[in-house]
């Protein structure tokens, strides 16, 4: 019975036409992909509450659902039944875009994370040019929702947070550069093939600088406390999305929590060696659990989620000007100086890069 | 298939509608800043295509460098005209017409 | 020297990392979230919540018109119209609390001098539409008609205090 | 019609049309929006062209940091739009006449008789593991190791000039330097004068 | 008078002052203060309450500084512990019978009795016995007692005696059960009896029309003038948020002292009167419309200028009530002359303009009120000046108590008087012009009696009381000659214009006028047809009230006058009102009248609620703000003026403020030479017929609008005045003895009770003014037929 269904399905899949294959195909990996991912942003919100709540001393979200497992989905109808407010004067176009513009670099970048050996939807040679390029897109659905909301506040959040963004950008881009000298290639695969060998092996212990650079710049990137000025509600409010309400608010939040999934998950996959288990080495390699696996990346990208919300818990916001110069004065030269140290090694041959 | 000429004509057409931007915008400097990049950017499909085709990466490397120098471009032309502005209050071409700053 | 001891010493995050400990230490520390609802904290008898006007044994209301209390709030937030009633006594014909801009402070309950105001246990209570945030003469005295049992006691029990 | 080409036409108009909408929109800040759009359908096209890296370059160079400058100057500077479209009008049919000569002269040029297809053939697909970054760099690295290190200061000039430029010391404004604020001791501030006590 | 300066030593400071002043006052004008309750500066001593008690050395115990003398070298403390053992026992004592219920007692944060009580009351009282109750008395609308607060002080009683002149409230019984009281149950009457009010110390006497309105800490003070009488009496108007609830008098030693009328002290009820006008009203189509200030003033410009431009300026007048403020006087007068008119005036009760042209500048009272005290004699002519002016009464009876100063009356009716009088003749109209005559007669004795006047005086008959007067005069070093309301509005004041001014030139004594509420400013003012601004004569002929009613005009703006009550012969103002093709009423009430005659109505703010000046009868002119928030839309006169005028294109019409009306008033004011004295001019005394003659006023609860709605005022006995009075010979002799009620034909007709009255001449009966049922009634002088009903 089930055989016949699945051969049945199989001839039509062999009927359609090659182009809707790859179509096909390609949006049930998408689908694959996407579903899980926006389960957990809408989950890291509720991990947020709790653990800021927890670190504070309360227990967080509990009403709705047990240990207030369904918050997130309350809130979730909660801002899908309230009214899209569209400012007087407000450019109606770019200001319904702005949200978009925000959410899907942060989503396409997906395409290229490989969550296990080979289990990646697009195995592309520039990966991480990819993800650079994507990301520094994210900055225009900040620039642009400011700009179309017609306010002041929404103004000086995206300029605030969009200068952010591009000058964390720079120290992001030097920290990934000397990750690709380690990793000899800008496919993330590759680069996870190149940690290969245990805790000792993983690209943490060399680029120990890049990787502290590279994880705060990523927390600036997403505008996260300490960093979060662009929405310091006690000068401007709520920053660029200000004047947003109802669905077009949550995708800005959506975007934000996609963009902390995806530098988490970057960050295990450049520095943590991705799938790639601690006990490598120790244990039999095909071993259920403590094995290579996606449960490695995904344990260790929660980890770093956690670490994102550690960080908001216990550190009041910067001051502009500081967060300029921390990125500007301290991050780029510290990469720069990094990056050198790393090319004098591979020169020398040392560490990892005695191929 | 898509032959080289349709790259080729599709750079032309860039060209021409930068050139017509920057003859029908005269006085925004931002514009024809703009209409500048655009011009580079039909450039480099020739450039591309032509790489393409011929089989040779030098056509990218020179694509390469005129990113570079566009770039440069931008930023140095984008600070003068922040500076214009900070002095004149106005980005107009036919009112920059001080040789003294 | 000094300087090159602080470089180094910012290089190593200490101030982070000691950070991070606090929150990371409370992280596991007991929870003080009481569950409202369903239990609440002790309170005591002087707790200052919802006003309510008192009547006497005999059913006459307490307010003498004095406006005692509504010289004595900080946030202006009592206003009295009075006259005299038929009988000739004094009596309020207006007694409105702004609950938007009481602050709650109880002086008014401190200044009356036949314990006519008070504020009670209640604190749970809404407004719906716009105007509600005042409380008319009507509403305190029903107020402390349903209550009086319970101010009463709360009146004894802090009598000896005073 | 191959799916290719499918491609290729749809980016093809949509960077016309994009192009199109930065030189005619009556705000600067559209302009630049559309510009974006144009460098985005343009890197499509790059990538039919088997330029990978170029592409994505594109998009992180321009797209990324060059239009987001430009957004930004176009958003803070208080530009009377309704100024700058004067003579929008009058120059249109000039441009539009001197772009349509241009236009026709190249294509001229350009044309499929010059080369089409039978021409220039197209050029066999790489290979999968055909790395157009490793081939750029291989190239960048040996025959232009010199432009490249020219082009790094040009890119150098550039930022110190544009920071030059566009760097003010606003005298009236106070600034504060926590690291000094930090740093200070007692000694730097608190001097103890020794007094004698005053006789009336 | 040089007095005899000793020195005492208080509180270890060396104190100077006369010799026998009272220890009290010494430290009270060094700053010292000693507690009291029964003392008062401006009441006899009585020393009964005890609570001033102070050490004074070598005395073997302590003294009541209220009643001791200081003599030279006395050491005195104040503050010892003798002393303050004193001071707390007799306070202890005062509050056994205290009920101390100040939360609703409405002397209550204001309370003498609570103030001393916190500095030298005990935390807890010793006496557990049942306090005394007394059952409270009711004694008349205006004063509400609380007796069981009562500390028997006797304040009250001694300023009945003393101040007001009418012994109506007592003490009976002695100790602990001493009672104030008025003896048999009757109301206290006393036109200043209000002052009871201020003067109890504790809450046993509070105003019953502001009974229970709010409490002294929450009202605000503005200092204010009174606006009824021509004193200018200096006043605090009390608000309660914008709303004015009381009014206490403000200490002026040279006006009013410490005390003010009760007209001055209730009026502010009429405030708030039912019919107080609100909103901006309009006629359309006769049906009366509410509008908006715009559509009012739109209206009333183009209904003037109507007027205006289809006959000529002239037909356009104004009248305006003397109660307005010097600001609304000269700004009407200046929009009505700025439109090419002349038609305006403020003499609403006045009827002979004969000798208007001589008259004086501004009339005014010759002297400063300070100085009335200081009279040896006072002829005044035509006035209840009890009732009208009662504060210049009250110098006056001090002039006649403290110094013996004969003062005598010429008047058509013999009133009760609170000082003794010299000689008081009462008369017909034309009898008192006979009196007149028949004293300067007597005063011209072995002088030559000036042509103009010859015929007449030297035809009089003089009896005793002429001759009395005429030598009281005569013989006193300060006398005066004073013209009242009742002169005024005498058909014949042109006669005794110039028979008063022969008398006080003849016997060398200040010729004065007690006006009309602020009619001294509004003479200043300009608000007289025949001249403008500061007395100058007008070129263009004008016409005064009386032309204004006999031929109505064409256009018409009533200034805060209700013709009915307020012009004299009301009926013919209404009529001619009536007559009118566009009113314009800029009024505070709306009454039924008024909407008969008017077409527009702007709500006019109250005297509380505007800023203005008022000039006195001495001439001071005195400024004030106002103080409560005006009812509904109602504006300020002088900005209601003001934007008329600028509707009317007017030139120097942009005040900011009213200061800068008066400002431009005073600067053309600044050469005025103020003189009483008229310029000769023949008279001729109208014999009256044998007719029965109608003699009256306008009594003092109804002179105006607001006065008219104070109902606290209009229930006491004072203004029940809706009788007609005769003597009991003339009721005879008139067939009306008996009755209970007659009818009184004058013009039109009323029904009047008949009151016996023996103060009434012979051939006349008195009908007051401005009342209910005398509004058909002509003139208040003049025949008229009674008939019994």
């Amino acid at each position: 019975m089930i055989e016949t269904v699945i051969s049945f399905a199989m001839s039509i899949w062999e009927w359609l036409p090659l182009w809707a294959q790859a179509l096909f195909g390609n949006l049930f990996f998408i689908v694959i992909i996407m579903v899980p991912l926006m389960l957990s942003v809408a989950y890291v919100t509720y991990a947020e509450r709790k653990i800021i709540g927890y670190m504070q001393v309360r227990i967080g979200p509990n009403r709705v659902g047990p240990k207030g497992w369904l918050q997130p989905i309350a809130d979730a109808v909660k801002l899908m039944f309230k009214e899209i407010i569209i400012p007087t004067n407000a450019n109606r176009f770019l200001f319904l875009g702005a949200p978009i513009l925000s959410i899907a670099p942060a989503l396409a970048a997906w395409a290229v994370i490989p969550f296990n050996d080979g289990w990646v939807l697009a195995d592309v040679n520039a990966a991480l040019l990819y993800i650079l390029a994507l990301t520094s897109m994210g900055v225009y659905g900040v620039i642009v929702a400011g700009w179309a909301s017609n306010s002041k506040y929404a103004m000086m959040g995206a300029l605030r947070s969009a200068a952010q963004v591009v000058s964390y950008e720079i120290a992001m881009g030097f920290a990934l550069v000397g990750v690709l000298m380690a990793g000899g290639s800008l496919n993330l695969g590759d680069i996870i093939a190149k940690q290969q060998g245990g805790v000792s092996d993983w690209f943490i212990w060399p680029l120990f600088p890049l990787f502290f650079v590279y994880f705060i710049s990523g927390v600036a990137e997403t505008n996260r406390a300490p960093f979060d000025v662009a929405e310091g509600e006690s000068e401007i409010v709520a920053g660029f999305h200000v004047d947003y309400s109802g669905m077009a608010f949550a995708v800005f939040f959506l975007a934000e929590y996609a963009n902390i999934i995806l530098i988490a998950a970057l960050t295990s996959i450049l520095f943590f060696g991705g799938w790639l288990s601690p006990l490598e080495g120790l244990v039999a390699s095909d071993s259920l659990l403590l094995g290579n696996g996606m449960h490695w990346f995904l344990a260790k990208t929660a980890f770093f989620i956690f670490m994102f919300l550690w960080l908001r818990a216990t550190f009041p916001r910067y001051r502009y000007d500081q967060i300029m110069r921390l990125g500007w004065k301290v991050f780029i030269p510290v990469t720069i100086v990094w990056i050198f140290v790393e090319a004098v090694m591979a020169v020398m041959q040392i560490g990892p890069w005695a191929v | 298939m898509i032959p080289l000429s349709s790259y080729l004509t599709l750079g032309a057409i860039m060209f021409a509608i930068s050139v017509a931007g920057i003859f029908i915008n005269r006085k925004n400097v931002i514009i024809i800043l703009m209409c500048i990049e655009l011009m580079l950017l039909a450039v480099n499909i020739n450039f591309i295509a032509f790489s393409h085709f011929l089989g040779d990466t030098a056509g990218q490397v020179f694509v390469f460098f005129i990113l570079t120098v566009a770039a440069a471009e931008a930023a140095i032309g984008l600070a003068i005209l922040v500076v214009l502005f900070r002095n004149r209050r106005t980005i107009n071409v036919a009112e920059l017409d001080s040789m003294k700053g | 020297m000094r300087l090159l001891k602080h470089y180094i010493k910012s290089f190593m995050f200490l101030e982070l990392l000691k950070g991070l400990s606090v929150t990371g230490r409370y992280l596991f520390a007991r929870k003080i979230t009481v569950q409202y609802p369903e239990e609440k904290t002790p309170m005591s008898p002087r707790f200052r919540g919802l006003h309510a006007q008192r009547r006497y044994a005999n059913g006459e209301e307490r307010c003498i018109a004095c406006k005692l209390c509504e010289a004595v709030c900080p946030a202006l937030a009592i206003t009295i119209d009075v006259a005299e009633r038929d009988d000739g006594t004094r009596r309020t014909t207006r007694y409105d609390i702004d609950l938007f801009k009481c602050i709650y402070c109880g002086f008014c309950e401190e200044a009356c001098p036949v314990d006519a105001i008070v504020e009670t246990h209640i604190f749970e209570y809404h407004f719906e539409n716009r105007g509600e945030n005042i409380m008319t003469k009507d509403k305190l005295l029903a107020v402390g008609d349903k209550y009086e049992t319970e101010i009463a006691a709360n009146k004894a029990a802090d009598a000896k205090y005073r | 019609m191959s799916f290719l080409e499918i491609v290729f036409y749809v980016f093809s108009g949509v960077m016309i049309l994009g192009a199109v909408g930065v030189i005619a929109s009556r705000n600067p800040v559209h302009s630049a929006l559309s510009l974006v759009l144009t460098f985005f359908a343009t890197s499509g096209v790059w990538l039919l062209l088997e330029a990978e890296f170029l592409a994505i370059t594109l998009v992180l160079v321009y797209v990324g940091a060059v239009m987001v400058l430009f957004l930004f100057v176009v958003m803070m500077l208080d530009i009377n739009v309704t100024k700058m479209r004067e003579g929008f009008m009058r120059f249109l049919p000039v441009g539009i006449l001197i772009a349509l000569l241009l236009l026709m002269q190249m294509v001229l040029v350009v044309g499929p008789e010059n080369f089409g297809l039978d021409v220039i053939a197209e050029p066999a697909r790489h290979a999968a593991d055909y790395n157009n970054t490793k081939q750029l760099g291989k190239v960048l690295y040996t025959d232009y190791v010199y432009p490249f290190e020219i082009a790094s200061v040009i890119l150098l000039v550039a930022i110190v000039a544009a920071i030059a430029l566009t760097m003010r010391r606003r005298p009236e404004t106070k600034y504060q330097t926590p690291a000094k604020q930090i740093m200070v001791k007692k000694e730097d501030r608190l001097r103890i004068v020794k007094m004698d006590a005053e006789k009336k | 008078m040089t007095e005899e300066l000793v020195t005492i030593t208080v509180d270890g400071q060396e104190l100077k002052a006369p010799k026998g002043a009272m220890l009290i006052s010494v430290t009270d004008d060094n700053g010292i203060r000693v507690p009291r309750f029964c003392y008062h500066k401006k009441l006899s001593v009585a020393a009964n309450c005890r609570m001033c008690l102070v050490d004074v050395e070598k005395a073997p115990k302590p003294m009541p500084a209220c009643a001791t003398p200081i003599m030279d070298g006395m050491v005195v403390h104040t503050k010892s512990p003798k002393a303050i053992a004193a001071q707390k026992s007799v306070m202890e004592f005062l509050l056994i019978n205290h009920p101390l219920d100040c939360p609703i007692c409405d002397q209550g944060g204001e309370c003498e009795l609570q103030d001393v009580s916190m500095g030298y009351g005990g935390d807890v009282s010793q006496y557990s016995d049942i306090k005394r109750v007394v059952f409270d008395k009711d004694i008349g609308p205006l004063i509400e007692t609380e007796l069981t607060r009562c500390i028997q002080c006797t304040r009250c009683i001694r300023f009945g005696e003393e101040i007001a002149g009418m012994r109506e409230l007592g003490a009976t019984d002695r100790g602990d059960r001493m009672v104030i009281g008025t003896f048999i149950e009757k109301s206290v009457d006393s036109e200043m009896s209000g002052n009871v009010i201020d003067i109890c110390p504790v809450g046993a006497l509070t105003a019953k029309p502001s009974r229970f309105a709010g409490r002294a800490w929450e009202m605000e003070q503005h200092p204010g003038v009174a606006p009824h009488d021509s004193v200018g009496s200096n006043i605090n108007i009390h608000t309660l948020r914008g709303r004015v609830v009381r009014v206490v008098p403000r200490d002026n030693e040279a006006i009013n002292e410490v005390w003010i009328s009760d007209r001055d002290r209730f009026s502010y009820q009429g405030i708030e009167a039912a019919d107080r006008a609100t909103t901006p009203m309009i006629k359309v189509k006769g049906e009366w419309r509410e509008c908006d200030w715009d559509d009012a003033l739109q209206k009333a410009v183009e209904g003037l200028q109507a007027v205006v431009s289809a006959a000529d300026a002239s037909q356009l007048g104004a009248w305006i009530s003397p109660n307005s403020t010097i600001e609304e006087h000269y700004l009407l007068q200046k929009l009505v002359r700025g439109m090419g008119s002349n038609n305006i005036d403020h003499r609403l009760r006045q009827v002979d303009f004969t000798d208007q042209d001589i008259a004086p500048v501004m009339p005014w009272l010759g002297q400063n009120i300070e100085q009335l005290e200081q009279l040896d004699a006072a002829l005044l002519i035509g006035s209840h000046v009890r009732k009208d002016q009662p504060l210049i009464a009250h110098r006056l009876r001090k002039a006649a108590i403290n110094k013996g100063a004969s003062i005598s009356f010429v008047n058509p009716r013999k009133f009760d008087w609170h000082f003794p009088v010299a000689a008081e003749c009462a008369s017909s109209a034309s009898g008192m012009l006979e009196d007149l005559a028949a004293i300067a007669k007597s005063v011209c004795e072995g002088a030559s009696v000036p042509a103009h006047v010859a015929d007449v005086v030297n035809n009089a008959q003089i009896n005793e009381s002429h001759k009395l007067i005429a030598d009281s005069l005569k013989r006193a070093e300060r006398a005066t000659v004073l013209l009242g309301a009742i002169a005024t509005q005498h058909p014949q004041l042109s006669v005794i214009r110039q028979l008063a001014n022969l008398i006080a030139e003849q016997t060398n004594s200040i010729l004065g006028y007690i006006p009309e509420a602020n009619a001294a400013g509004a003479w200043l003012a300009g608000a007289v047809p025949h001249r403008s601004v500061a007395g100058q004569a007008v070129n263009n002929s004008a016409a005064s009230i009386s032309d204004m009613k006999t031929n109505p005009l064409k256009g018409l703006i009533t200034f805060n006058v209700e013709p009915e009550f307020d012009v004299a012969n009301g009926a013919q103002a209404i009529e001619a009102a009536n007559n009118t093709d566009c009113v314009v009423a800029i009024s505070s009430y709306v009454s039924d009248k008024l909407k008969d005659y008017a077409d527009v109505i702007l709500p006019l703010a109250a005297f509380t609620e505007t800023s203005g000046t008022y000039v006195n009868a001495e001439g001071f002119w005195q400024g004030f703000k106002g103080a409560s928030v005006p009812v509904g839309q109602s504006r300020p006169g002088w900005k209601v003026l003001r934007v008329l005028g600028n509707l009317f294109n007017l030139d120097g019409f942009d005040y900011v403020s009213s200061l800068d009306v008066k400002d431009e008033l005073k600067q053309s004011c600044q050469n005025i030479e103020l003189n009483n004295a008229v310029a000769s001019q023949a008279i001729k005394i109208e014999k009256s017929t044998g007719q029965l003659q109608r003699v009256g006023d306008v009594p003092l609860y109804a002179i105006d609008a607001l006065v008219r709605r104070a109902s606290a005022l209009q229930s006491t006995s004072d203004a029940d005045q809706d009788c007609a009075r005769m003597n009991s010979r003339q009721a005879d002799q008139s067939g009306v003895a008996g009755a209970e009620k007659v009818k009184a034909m004058q013009g039109g007709h009323a029904y009047l009770s008949l009151v016996i009255d023996e103060g009434v001449p012979d051939g006349c009966v008195w009908i007051s003014a401005a009342q209910e049922n005398t509004l058909m009634l002509a003139n208040v002088f003049g025949p008229i037929e009674l008939e019994k009903v």
